[in-house]
């Protein structure tokens, strides 16, 4: 999202109407709310939802975590544009003329209860992409010798898709999401590019083969809302594009992914360690040196017997 | 058929309407053809003169719309389907139908023109 | 385990999403009002070829005179013209940004690279020259589409 | 309601961070389908309060380049303050390396060095370069993979948002556990073979404090209320950078990196307390320094919240710097206190950060009772366990490093007993149904004091009292406080929303009597040790005594507002304490 550093930095109104739409799922009823809340500066939406669950209605529902704007969880529709609660300013939301906050649950999910909603649906379909390392040397990925080689440029080419947090604010965005409950949606597809775009990724030809069905990338369109709402700069507009012309040329055979990591050389340089400080005085009959060489070894048997 | 197939034919025949789109409008330019206004561009002189030469870019050119628009808009009503089979299945068929119906009309068009009197 | 007893409800926006971008607040997101006005002008141009291609088969179909009439309809202000015109300008912003969409959608143009966030946070897709394409495609369909009722209706 | 539902499983594993995903991803990548696996989350999996690590994570990468593994165990040794087992310290540093590298193999992006191996910084406490860092989102990126690496494999179940109640331990033996499922307010029954605990601290205890909302001790306190005893709780590490007046961290990259900590003078007052180290010494040191600042009136006051602070100054090491390596920390203070750490320094004061103790167990993460024997098919794993590898303070980045070697090992041993036991036991029904009473008696209440206030007031008293400089008499006032608001929250708490879906009014209400647990075993581990060790450190006692007090303090329950405390020896197999100077 694009960040208005001078709003966020203004001091908000002094009280501010937090307007919630609410629902009940035990009556099907929905209905809106509307509290008052007093706001000092640096006052977030999710303080002040907090505020209101302490001191006003202890019946009001939200998902909160983090408050750090990393765990993904506050995910909510602040004044018709999904935002991350605790990383929304009071003052960036709301002004002197017009000291509204209004909530809503996020678009296009399932209300399960005020303003949080179900993200069965969402988790199933980041699962769907595959989002994980593939490879043919599976003894290798299980059992490292050592690390795959992985230079800065071919890091920058997926780094900025990793940030996900999977708050589900592009999904809510998203205007194809929003009538077609088949599409798989820019966070998936987004993850899906980013291990695409993964050095590390050997099997990128299978991914890009079941990525080719209805509902998939081809419904996107580029009306980059996902990109605008994104409270982690991931870009999922740009992923997808990326992501279809990498496809398309795939399959008119001009693709090939040139670069798959291989495990690093032994490192050749030999220094001597460096020494422990003269204060660690060893206990009698320790052997350091032998004990530096020890492979660790957990006893099961004698473990899970006693 | 395979929705990568389907996109790439979307994006060739959009590559291919630009570039005979703009030249079935151009046509209709009146300085062009040294008359006054738009109608007089669609006598049946020009037009005669423009299906004799052209017609094999004119059947393309159908082509091309009538797949681009009838597959574009089949996408919009498959969204609305959402996962109701026997909608999709519906639309799908008749997008197919509506393909083969307006190409029918257009090559009677192209085949079918009278001699000029 | 959910017990049928409690009823969640869909928060879906449903197709307007796609024809009303100011469902949501799209501030600094031009490119959703670009993706409506091209789903808009497709339907719009949908409907003008299936009846373009219907009306152009009236020589074969009815002879000449008949289409020197039909053609005649198209002169001076009118529904049919006015009609017309409309699916004109859709058909130039729907060119016009097909191009930016073909460069966008199959060649990954004009996106910008991957790079770190930094702030002001603004997204590489959002600040690539397809963002200043928007603009020229915006402007650009105006200036045709007025030639092109000038064509139609002053001429 | 006709009994309680039950699920059953193999193994569960209750808290879904970086301890809780390893242990899943140990069974699943090494035992496949033949052990199924149930993770319950009081939140959705991916949105633990691992993902806010920062800095980096602790392992001997590169023994070439002069590493060794005695360099790192000695460093984190004499870090405890020699309080840690050391022999679990050897076996941490030991299998660390290879956590690393299954980690990168499974997708993390740690950040490189231009030839394509990982990069390594410096970290506080640590005297050679060995923290493994991407970017400043370590633990996020962790999660991110192993949740990732999880969902490649079926035959495991995820409870996203079921919050765990009580864990039920007879005979010496665990016979499941019980989940409040928030879809329909209903208590299930979780049969297991085995069961892993990884819910993290307890730093909520305290309202100034890094920690996710979500962090209020809930393991510790079933285990606590269970019997089992809680091993070195009065030890809370204070991270020296707390953002003011929010408490969310300023990772200790931004000193590793080079920021400086000025007082109100402008001087950089480390010099005078780590000449060597300076801002990256120790965080207990650091703490107490930017504390003595403050407290001798060399620090600022914020008028609104009214804490006092001191200063990190990042401005010299410019735009450029700061964006490639340090882009969360600048996100943090333009969006969560207008501030720009290029062209202003962040005021930050020390801040509660980590529970060093825990649930007591022995080297191999097998939870204990008071008495040594293991509590059969019960393990504990990440912050929650007190294997003691941090002893009494934690040297910065080897929190995620125990995580993921805990969690292995803990993974491993749970499905290997899974496999060896016919099947799970699961516990009488009369226990059941006490289990729904003990829920729902909150509800059914008419009226009484929301947990709310209970909550602030717990939260005020340790704020004040148990903070960086603890002093007898106040802690004591602390626990006479404490010891009343069990009593109020006992007879009066109360739960105005009475409904049965997503009721987190209730669940807030039971966190809250989970802190009180917890703050109980805290205030009187700490009244009882009277010396200063690490992050414990007493104004009337303030030098350390390895004569009395170079032993783990055990807290089991004892009535309903006290605790009986015992000691168990520290295991020293490798070298000797000595004075700890940087």
């Amino acid at each position: 999202m694009v960040f208005d550093l001078k709003a966020a930095t203004r001091t908000p109104p002094k009280v501010v109407k937090v307007r919630v739409r609410r629902y009940n799922p035990e009556t099907g009823s929905s209905w809106w709310q509307e509290y008052e809340v007093e706001t000092y500066r640096g006052m977030t939406v999710l303080d002040a939802l907090l505020r209101v669950k302490a001191e006003r209605d202890h019946s009001l529902v939200f998902r909160y975590s983090c408050r750090m704007g990393v765990c993904g969880s506050c995910g909510l529709v602040v004044n018709r544009r999904p935002r991350l609660a605790c990383q929304t300013q009071i003052a960036e939301v709301a002004s002197e003329g017009r000291p509204v906050v209004e909530l809503e649950p996020l678009y296009n999910f399932r209300v399960l209860r005020d303003l949080v909603t179900d993200f069965t649906e969402f988790f199933g379909k980041h699962r769907a992409v595959k989002p994980y390392i593939m490879r043919r040397d599976v003894r290798e990925r299980e059992e490292p010798t050592l690390e795959y080689s992985q230079t800065l440029d071919e890091l920058a080419e997926y780094y900025e898709y990793s940030l996900c947090i999977s708050c589900g604010l592009c999904d809510a965005a998203c205007p194809v999401y929003a009538s077609d409950p088949n599409f798989l949606g820019p966070q998936a597809l987004t993850q899906a590019y980013r291990y695409v775009a993964d050095t590390r990724d050997e099997l990128w030809e299978e991914r890009l083969r079941f990525l080719d069905v209805e509902g998939s990338i081809f419904k996107c369109h580029f009306a980059a809302s996902c990109s605008a709402v994104c409270p982690k700069m991931v870009d999922p507009a740009g992923a997808i594009q990326r992501l279809r012309s990498t496809l398309l040329k795939y399959k008119i055979r001009l693709y090939r992914k040139t670069r798959i990591a291989k495990v690093v050389p032994p490192m050749e340089k030999r220094e001597p360690p460096k020494p422990l400080p003269p204060e660690a005085t060893l206990v009698e009959g320790v052997d350091l040196k032998l004990i530096e060489e020890e492979k660790p070894v957990i006893p099961v048997e004698k473990l899970l017997t006693t | 058929m395979k929705a990568g197939t389907i996109a790439l034919i979307q994006y060739v025949t959009a590559i291919l309407m630009i570039l005979l789109v703009s030249w079935h409008v151009a046509d209709r330019i009146p300085w062009l053809h040294g008359v006054e206004n738009l109608p007089s561009t669609m006598s049946p002189e020009i037009i005669y003169d423009e299906v004799e030469r052209f017609w094999p870019l004119l059947i393309l050119l159908s082509i091309a719309v009538v797949i681009h628009g009838v597959n574009g808009l089949r996408g919009m009503l498959l969204e609305w389907a959402g996962s109701n089979e026997r909608l999709r299945f519906a639309v799908n068929i008749l997008s197919i139908l509506a393909i083969i119906a307006l190409l029918l009309v257009a090559i009677h068009t192209i085949v079918g023109l009278p001699e000029l009197g | 385990m959910e017990r049928g007893k409690f009823r969640f409800a869909s928060n879906r926006l449903g197709v307007m999403a796609s024809f009303y971008p100011w469902i949501i607040d799209i501030k600094g997101n031009p490119e959703r009002v670009a993706f409506t006005l091209h789903r808009l002008t497709g339907v719009i141009l949908v409907g003008f070829i299936a009846l373009h291609i219907v009306s152009t088969n009236t020589p074969a179909r009815a002879g000449w005179e008949a289409w020197v009439e039909e053609v005649q309809r198209l002169s001076g202000v009118n529904l049919v013209s006015i009609l017309f015109f409309i699916a004109m300008g859709a058909l130039v912003f729907h060119s016009l940004n097909g191009i930016r969409l073909l460069l966008v959608e199959l060649l990954a143009l004009g996106i910008g690279r991957p790079e770190k966030p930094k702030p002001p946070y603004i997204p590489p897709s959002l600040k690539g020259y397809q963002r200043t394409l928007i603009y020229v495609v915006f402007i650009l369909s105006l200036v045709i589409w007025a030639l092109m009722g000038y064509v139609i209706f002053l001429m | 309601m006709s009994g309680v539902e039950s699920v059953e499983h193999d193994v569960v594993i209750v808290g879904s961070g970086i301890a809780g995903l390893r242990a899943a991803v140990e069974i699943k990548r090494v035992y496949g389908e033949k052990v199924s696996v149930g993770v319950i989350s009081k939140v959705q999996l991916m949105r633990s309060h691992s993902v806010a690590a920062e800095g980096g994570t602790a392992a001997v990468l590169y023994r070439e380049e002069g590493d060794s593994f005695s360099l790192h165990a000695w460093d984190t040794v004499k870090g405890s303050d020699f309080l840690a087992d050391q022999d679990v310290v050897w076996l941490m540093v030991k299998l660390a390396p290879e956590e690393m590298r299954l980690l990168e193999h499974w997708g993390i992006p740690w950040s490189r060095r231009p030839d394509g191996r990982i990069a390594q910084r410096a970290f506080g406490g640590h005297s050679f370069n060995r923290a493994l860092y991407a970017a400043d989102k370590t633990g996020f990126y962790e999660m991110q993979t192993l949740y990732n690496k999880l969902l490649e494999y079926d035959g495991w179940e995820r409870y996203d948002e079921w919050f765990v109640t009580n864990i039920n331990i007879e005979e010496g033996e665990f016979r499941g556990l019980y989940a409040l499922n928030p879809r329909d307010g209903n208590i299930y029954l979780f049969k297991a073979k085995a069961a892993i605990i990884a819910t993290g601290g307890a730093g909520r205890i305290y309202n100034f404090t890094t920690y996710s909302h979500s962090v209020t001790g809930d393991g510790l306190a079933m285990a606590f209320r269970a019997g089992l005893p809680l091993k070195d709780m009065e030890f809370v590490q204070f991270h020296p950078t707390g953002l003011v007046p929010s408490g969310i961290l300023i990772s200790e990259a931004a000193r590793g990196e080079g920021g400086y900590l000025l007082n109100s003078k402008g001087e950089r007052f480390m010099a005078r307390y780590a000449p060597q180290r300076m801002e990256l010494a120790p965080r207990d040191i650091v703490s107490r320094a930017m504390m003595t600042e403050i407290m001798e009136g060399r620090g600022f006051k914020d008028p609104v919240s009214g804490l006092e602070y001191v200063l990190l100054d990042l401005r010299h090491l410019g735009e450029d710097k700061i964006n490639e390596k340090l882009p969360a920390i600048r996100e943090i203070a333009l969006k969560h206190a207008g501030i720009d750490p290029v062209e202003e320094p962040i005021p930050v004061r020390p801040v509660a950060h980590y529970t060093m103790g825990g649930i007591h167990t022995d080297t191999y993460y097998r939870a204990l009772d008071v008495e040594g024997r293991w509590i059969k098919g019960l393990f504990v794993a990440g912050e929650a366990a007190a294997a003691s590898i941090h002893g009494a303070n934690r040297l910065g980045s080897n929190s995620t490093t125990e995580c993921l070697v805990s969690g292995r090992i803990a993974g491993m041993l749970a499905a290997e007993y899974a496999l060896r036991v016919k099947e799970a036991r699961g516990p009488s029904r009369e226990r059941s149904l006490a289990e729904e009473d003990w829920v729902y008696k909150l509800v059914r209440r008419e009226s009484g004091t929301p947990s709310y206030q209970i909550r602030r007031e717990l939260q005020e008293t340790m704020d004040t009292r148990f903070y960086v400089f603890r002093e007898g008499d106040s802690m004591r006032g602390g626990a006479l406080k404490i010891i009343k608001l069990r009593e109020a929250m006992r007879r009066e708490g109360y739960v105005e929303d009475k409904s049965r879906v997503y009721n987190t009014d209730l669940i807030l209400a039971i966190e809250t009597l989970n802190m009180l647990d917890v703050a109980l075993v805290v205030t009187k581990s700490a009244i009882a040790r009277t010396e200063s060790r690490g992050a414990h450190y007493r104004f009337d006692y303030p030098r350390r005594d390895d004569s009395s007090w170079l032993k783990h303090t055990l807290a089991i329950r004892y009535g309903e507002d006290d605790v009986s405390l015992s000691y168990e020896p520290v295991r020293i197999t490798t070298w000797k304490p000595t004075e700890r100077k940087y």
